[in-house]
């Protein structure tokens, strides 16, 4: 059980610093050892006016998936703060400003909607900014000192914080921010009652570890620099632009090339031919740019070319919705591509996974001379949390099946058991290879016959089968052990939602199991399988329409599978998992 | 976290007087109940402004227009039109266009694209629409920037710039838009700048009434993502209406004038040839 | 059963005019009532050297697979020929050349390499023609007259179809080549003395149809005409470019237009714009071309705009086998693109469906507004036979549902039971839409919102259950009735020999049954539980590796499949089919 | 039917006394044991031995050769030569290349394209490729006709010429290739013919030498497919070397004379530039 789990949200318009403070907040807890995960709704049109809320959930264990329900809400701006109301828990805190600069008609103060059983605070957050600033610029900082004031939260912690952030800027920043914060610290020690529940103190120490604040993105790109990626294509798209823009600037210190393309074919084309020269190569993309590299995808398969794609998927089809998360790629990444084009396919379910994943995927991907597709999403892409990053092994540096000495004019085909062929670098003499897109037999000569065509489609399809046995993990089981009533199997951004859910079905009594994998191809269809026999019932949730896990492990489970199906353009609670979890099991007894 | 899952926003009206104004003088007839998302002060307002201009004065029909655009600021265009609008795929104005056109020639089709959409992920297209020569307007919303994405290079994008994908500057060379097309063939080719937006009507107004492809490239600036380049000010300085002596019937003249460093403004070369569907029906007659 | 079934190889080199023999004699027995179905097999390399086989079956039923074995194999080139004898029934024919124009040394001469009990027939091909023509070059017809004599076919139904292919050739070319073709039948009854059973004749009446002579592009294409395709725009690629020649000669005439594009991105947007115009439209590609049009795919999913997409496949991944015949591009065409993105996909099994569903896709696009992917393949698009097309239906010439007047102002998007939304073209006062790849409300503006992202997702699927509903055929099944031990799933091109070997396996005492349907989806899936219930095991026969439709079988179908799959560089026969039927049965029992 | 399961074909050797003596000379060192599958006379039996004289004149080793090609008659000519060689997709050589010469700026790196896979569905990386100034060699093999799927209207078709798929005719102005990439900034500029691959060899030669992006146009018969246009009669005929005065270091007289009807050969355009791969190795410099 966890000592502390709270969601806050702080919600107000483009100008009122929203995000700011949801930041400083994460970073706070964080060095104070909570573990916090943090997720922005922006506007989703062009100019930045609008809506703007910092989801923060913290807590003193991991935490992998936004709070279903909200704890306190932080209004900066009172009518979307209104539209807000309706995640707040019953019981739920709303600390909103009373002195606000603009006026608020009465009738869209969120002091006006409260529903039963909820806890308001009124703080002059314009005014005390106003004083302690002169300037109403600070009401965010006003709020975070209130934050920290009203939720027990150490203040010095935040100042240190503040002092880090603000320390380095010219005049008297720092001293004017951490006046602010103070001033809404004291405000409520000084003149609030304290009613609520609320309350960040903890009994046991918390573990204070090697954090590492990031999203998805830095975390990929980490990654990516660590398993030694000294090149990358990429074309901008939302929500991976980000990808390349860090990448931009670290790699070119480390030897390692950036080229920004004309277009998602070349930047694929690029990655393909840096990857044919032994360069470790990547690009990310969301579903549109996936789409215009599928032509690729299949080359890549055929030529036996290690590249590695991250697609972070937002909401579809087409241009769909950029701002929203979804996970609505999965037939896409399994299946794109003309003919059969087996390839290796992960979905990270954390931003620590993402770090490690997009790692391994390099290795996977020189390994068994195959794309990969690292299928992430929009809220692993900008979520941020305090990872704690493992350490990656060197011996995976190098990977490459490279042919001994004597075996010149092997060609690039080889057939052998284990499906890798030996695969010399441009540069080395006696090795000259062609590859093509077309079949080609062991010397490397087009060929369109029938033995020639399935050996080879035999030998792409086998490889895999030696990654799986050899590199692939099993999927890991939570919840209850044995038979139970339902077993529920998640992945990517949704699996942390999905254990969570099972942890307090079983924590509630209830039969229920969860599977995990990352890597979606290949599959370990045998422990599948097994876990499946285990329940009575089998649920996949996930944040698309058709049931797109759902369709890809019914190909290789004869058990009907309920879906949970939503498009919801927001991330996946585990409250959205529980329900259905008690619903499919009080269905069943 | 479900916060937002009913839109109950309503559809926006222009209502202000200065509007309603406007609307007295017909240019609203072509405006769509949406109000531009773009960032108060963008270029696109200017070029908005223009085009709505030239409608007008060519009483081009609401419903005998099609306006098709790809994807980025300049992609949202279609939005703010009144007329068939079709936001395609990023890159994919021209092709759209020209299947629209070839179907409906009785339409009056305008394609509008971003530097990035037409000369980025486009760049295909834009040598095969000017060499047909199908009869569409494409208006390049030139800022110099991708703007949609936030700020990185762009093909026009000058070289050494820094920008988000590009924190030590950008290596490449810049595209110049004219030399493009004039290379490709285009039979109208201009160029023009959303700071001045009643020059850019006269401009657009012509190039509609050109039977064929005709190009305009629209300076613009992008007040959020480009601080160094595009500005108004800036823009100001550089531009230069083309020498009067410019004849726009010499092709040699306007590949010189396109090649240089100076951002004239104008109309660098005009030609009348068959256009696509004129030459298609030729086809047909002949093969009936 | 059927009176006769004959499958005759005329083998040569590719200056030996060998596949004119296989059309004339294609030609000729369709005149005389027989159906017959031809398949070329010709180099894959550019330049025309190399082994050209001319496949016909024939039959005086309707023949929708090629032949298993070879009844007969004239030789036009011994060395190419011998390689052919190993498909040569036992009991088979051989009629060679015995006075070749080049010497053939006499390993490599075909009368060495026979195997027992064949027929060797030698007839001085090149002799007769240097008689009867004083020219060498019509050492084909020799042969042709040779078949026609040995295997008593109607001499003068080949002299009138000779009159009619030559009469209008200046010159007296008729003369000559039927100087020729006599010159080997008469030499065949005069001189040799046939001791083999091979022979075309019948003792029942050959009813004579309507027959048209045509090969899958040529059907796809009458059928775009005959639907009121009026726009097209493509990019060539083997084996779909014959589509785009024929309509570039044939719509102009009708007011259509058709436009060679610079690429199939290009084309699939032109299309795509065409078809928002209200203007039938389709492009028709190989696999590597809709890997392009995946991005295009989803937009006119979400546009909800009717585009007709013919993907004849190939053999893949990648550039892959662009002259052999494959079944590989099923998943794609199902799930290629982003997001939820459903269309429907339509799969003919025969030239004469070729001909009838490329109509049938022009209207459900338009009913539905929809994308229609028609998979064809190599074999359909290029395999000859005397088809006899149907009749099609006036009514669907016009499907869209246009507003009525009153409803200005509808947007494009509106949520209605059906799920098929009002649609004005332009040129429509009032009714002025946009539409976008992003997802839109009811008034057409972008929406981010769940409640709308969920309808729109919704409605999208939702018209697809109309169609199943109101213009899916229900699947139909062949061979036993009831109950059975096997039941047998094909689809495409494959699905004829999969009926035949269901047909076959009954004659001889194998319970089985078969279930075909066109449209791969929407499916119907309740027929197909049903069916799958009557059956205890299913076999899905496919011309893939991964066995594609058998996989999205199961994501239906409870129950495990067996699959064959062959990728074998060519068409798929009752024999292969059959051969699994009558193992699987066994195992059964 | 099952008829060709088994691959038996043995790897063809050259082995006739002429190819023997050429072997002497050492340029066979650069072909593979595979026979080209062209026509017999197809032009681009020229243009291989002006390359591979050209390889042979530089001593390119083998193994630090990529060849990289789309698809066509052309894409197959990596097949053909000894090096590393990529046959890669329809009309995607350039970005290959580009990413095989940012990882290995050692090796020798050459592009060869046909005039559908470089103007067509490859065109929007042309431009590009040549701002950047990637040091590459791409050499256009220009048939004015889509060879390898047997005879369709290519971008340098010339209008009204009837293929295959225009039976009344192509209703498309050509493009010029050289004018594409002079507007797109290429630093080095040059065009050869395959009946002359003596002067190609030469040409061949600089291109790979220039330090930068290298585009050689290449006039080549398509004997199968082409029976009007690029005949080798014809082209005889047409072709002119650029005149003496012409003076390579001149944009704008490269420009004139690539605008021209007249099929000059040679050196229109030479400029030296920084590299793609130097102005990354300075950005790296500066940022490290
Ligand atoms: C296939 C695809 N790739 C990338 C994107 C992301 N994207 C949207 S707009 C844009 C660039 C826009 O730049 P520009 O064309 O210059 O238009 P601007 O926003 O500056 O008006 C990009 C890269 C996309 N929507 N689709
Ligand atoms: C994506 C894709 N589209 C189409 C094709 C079919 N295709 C192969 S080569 C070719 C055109 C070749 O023409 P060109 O580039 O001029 O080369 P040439 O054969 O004339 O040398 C086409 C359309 C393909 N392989 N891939
Ligand atoms: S981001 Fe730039 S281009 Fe886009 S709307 Fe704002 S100012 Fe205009
Ligand atoms: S088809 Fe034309 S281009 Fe291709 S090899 Fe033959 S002659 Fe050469
Ligand atoms: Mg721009
Ligand atoms: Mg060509």
């Amino acid at each position: 059980m966890r000592q502390v789990d709270l969601t806050i949200e702080i919600c107000g318009s483009s100008g009122d610093g929203t995000l700011a403070v949801g930041e400083i907040l994460v970073n706070t807890l964080s060095d104070l050892g909570y573990r916090a995960l943090s997720f922005d709704v922006y506007p989703a049109e062009i100019r930045g006016f609008g809506k703007c809320v910092a989801h923060c959930r913290v807590s003193d264990k991991p935490v992998y998936s936004v709070g279903r329900s909200v704890d306190a809400l932080v209004s900066l701006n009172d009518p979307y703060s209104i539209e807000q109301l309706a995640t707040l828990k019953p019981g739920g805190v709303v600390l909103f400003d009373s002195w606000p600069l603009r006026e608020v008609s009465e009738e869209s103060c969120v002091a006006g909607r409260l529903g039963p059983g909820m806890y308001l605070y009124g703080v002059p957050f314009g005014e005390l900014s106003q004083r302690s600033t002169h300037g109403a610029r600070s009401r965010n900082l006003v709020a975070l000192g209130a934050i920290a004031g009203l939720f027990d939260i150490d203040a010095e912690a935040f100042e240190a914080g503040l002092d880090r952030k603000f320390g380095g800027k010219k005049g008297n920043v720092a001293q004017t921010v951490k006046a602010a914060f103070r001033a809404g610290h004291d405000y409520v020690k000084e003149k609030l009652l304290k009613v609520d529940p609320v309350s960040f103190a903890v009994k046991e120490e918390l573990e204070k570890k090697d954090f590492q604040i990031m999203n998805g993105n830095q975390a990929a790109a980490r990654g990516a620099i660590e398993a030694g990626c000294r090149f990358y294509a990429g074309y901008p798209i939302t929500p991976a632009t980000k990808i390349m823009e860090i990448l931009s600037a670290k790699l070119p210190p480390l030897g390692g090339r950036v080229v920004q393309a004309e277009d998602e074919i070349s930047a694929i084309g690029m990655v393909t031919g840096a990857a044919m020269m032994g360069t470790r190569a990547m690009t990310a993309t969301s579903g549109p740019g996936v789409c215009l590299m599928t032509e690729f995808i299949g080359y890549n398969v055929m030529t036996e070319n290690p590249v590695v794609i991250v697609d972070s998927q937002r909401g579809g089809p087409a241009t769909g919705l950029p701002t929203k998360t979804e996970q609505s790629d999965l037939l896409l990444a399994l299946f794109s591509g003309n003919g059969d084009a087996p390839r290796i396919v992960v979905a990270p379910t954390s931003v620590e996974e993402c770090h490690y994943w997009t790692s391994e995927a390099f290795y996977l991907a020189e390994k068994y001379q195959t794309p990969v597709i690292l299928l992430m999403d929009l809220f692993l892409s900008t979520c941020k949390t305090n990872a704690v990053l493992s350490e990656l092994d060197k011996a995976k540096l190098s990977a490459n099946k490279s042919p001994s000495p004597g075996e010149e004019g092997v060609g690039r085909f080889k057939v052998t058991e284990d499906g890798v062929s030996p695969r010399a670098l441009p540069g080395t003499p006696g090795f000259e290879w062609t590859v093509s897109g077309l079949e080609q037999n062991e010397l490397d000569s087009p060929s369109y016959y029938a033995n020639v065509h399935t050996e080879m489609t035999e030998k792409r399809a086998r490889k895999l089968m030696t990654a799986l046995q050899n590199d692939v993990p099993r999927p890991e089981r939570f919840g209850a052990k044995g038979k139970v009533k339902l077993g529920v199997m998640g992945w990517g951004s949704t699996m942390g939602a999905v254990i969570e859910a099972v942890e307090r079905a079983n924590e509630a009594g209830l039969s229920a199991a969860a599977l995990k994998q990352v890597v979606l191809n290949p599959l370990h269809v045998e422990d599948i399988e097994k876990f499946v026999d285990d329940c009575e019932k089998i649920l996949v949730p996930e944040l698309n329409y058709s049931g797109q896990f759902a369709r890809w492990l019914s190909m290789h489970v004869n058990k009907p599978i309920h879906g949970l199906n939503m498009v919801k353009c927001s991330p996946l609670t585990y409250l959205d998992v529980l329900e259905e979890i008690e619903r499919l099991i009080t269905e069943t007894s | 976290m479900n916060d937002i899952k009913t839109e109950k926003v309503p559809e926006v009206f222009y209502l202000d007087e200065e509007i309603k104004a406007v609307k007295e003088k017909g240019v609203l007839d072509y405006r769509s109940k949406r109000l531009p998302v773009w960032c108060p002060g963008c270029g696109y307002f200017g070029i908005q402004t223009a085009i709505v201009g030239a409608m007008k004065d060519l009483g081009v029909k609401t419903h005998e227009l099609v306006v098709v655009s790809g994807i980025g600021c300049t992609g949202r265009y279609p939005f703010f039109v009144r007329g068939y609008g079709i936001h395609a795929l990023h890159g994919r104005a021209l092709p759209v266009a020209t299947g629209a056109k070839v179907a409906r020639p009785d339409l009056t089709v305008l394609a509008v694209t971003g530097d990035g959409d037409c000369l980025g992920i486009g760049a295909g297209h834009l040598p095969h629409a000017a060499r047909r020569n199908v009869d569409i307007t494409c208006v390049l919303f030139d800022n110099g920037i991708y703007g949609l994405t936030k700020g990185q290079t762009s093909p026009t994008t000058p070289a050494a710039q820094v920008t988000n994908s590009h924190p030590y500057g950008s290596p490449d060379r810049p595209l110049k838009p004219l030399m493009t097309v004039l290379a490709a063939g285009a039979t109208f080719v201009a160029r023009g700048f959303a700071g001045r937006p009643k020059d850019l009507r006269v401009i657009m107004r012509e190039a509609i009434l050109h039977k064929g492809f005709s190009f305009v490239h629209v300076l613009s600036p992008c007040v959020t993502f480009d601080k160094v380049n595009y500005l108004y000010p800036r823009l100001e300085e550089l531009v230069m209406p083309l020498p009067k002596r410019h004849d726009y019937a010499d092709y040699h003249m306007a590949v010189e004038r396109a090649m240089d460093d100076e951002l004239f403004l104008g109309l660098f070369y005009k030609t009348e040839e068959p256009s696509f569907s004129e030459k298609l029906d030729d086809y047909a007659g002949r093969s009936g």
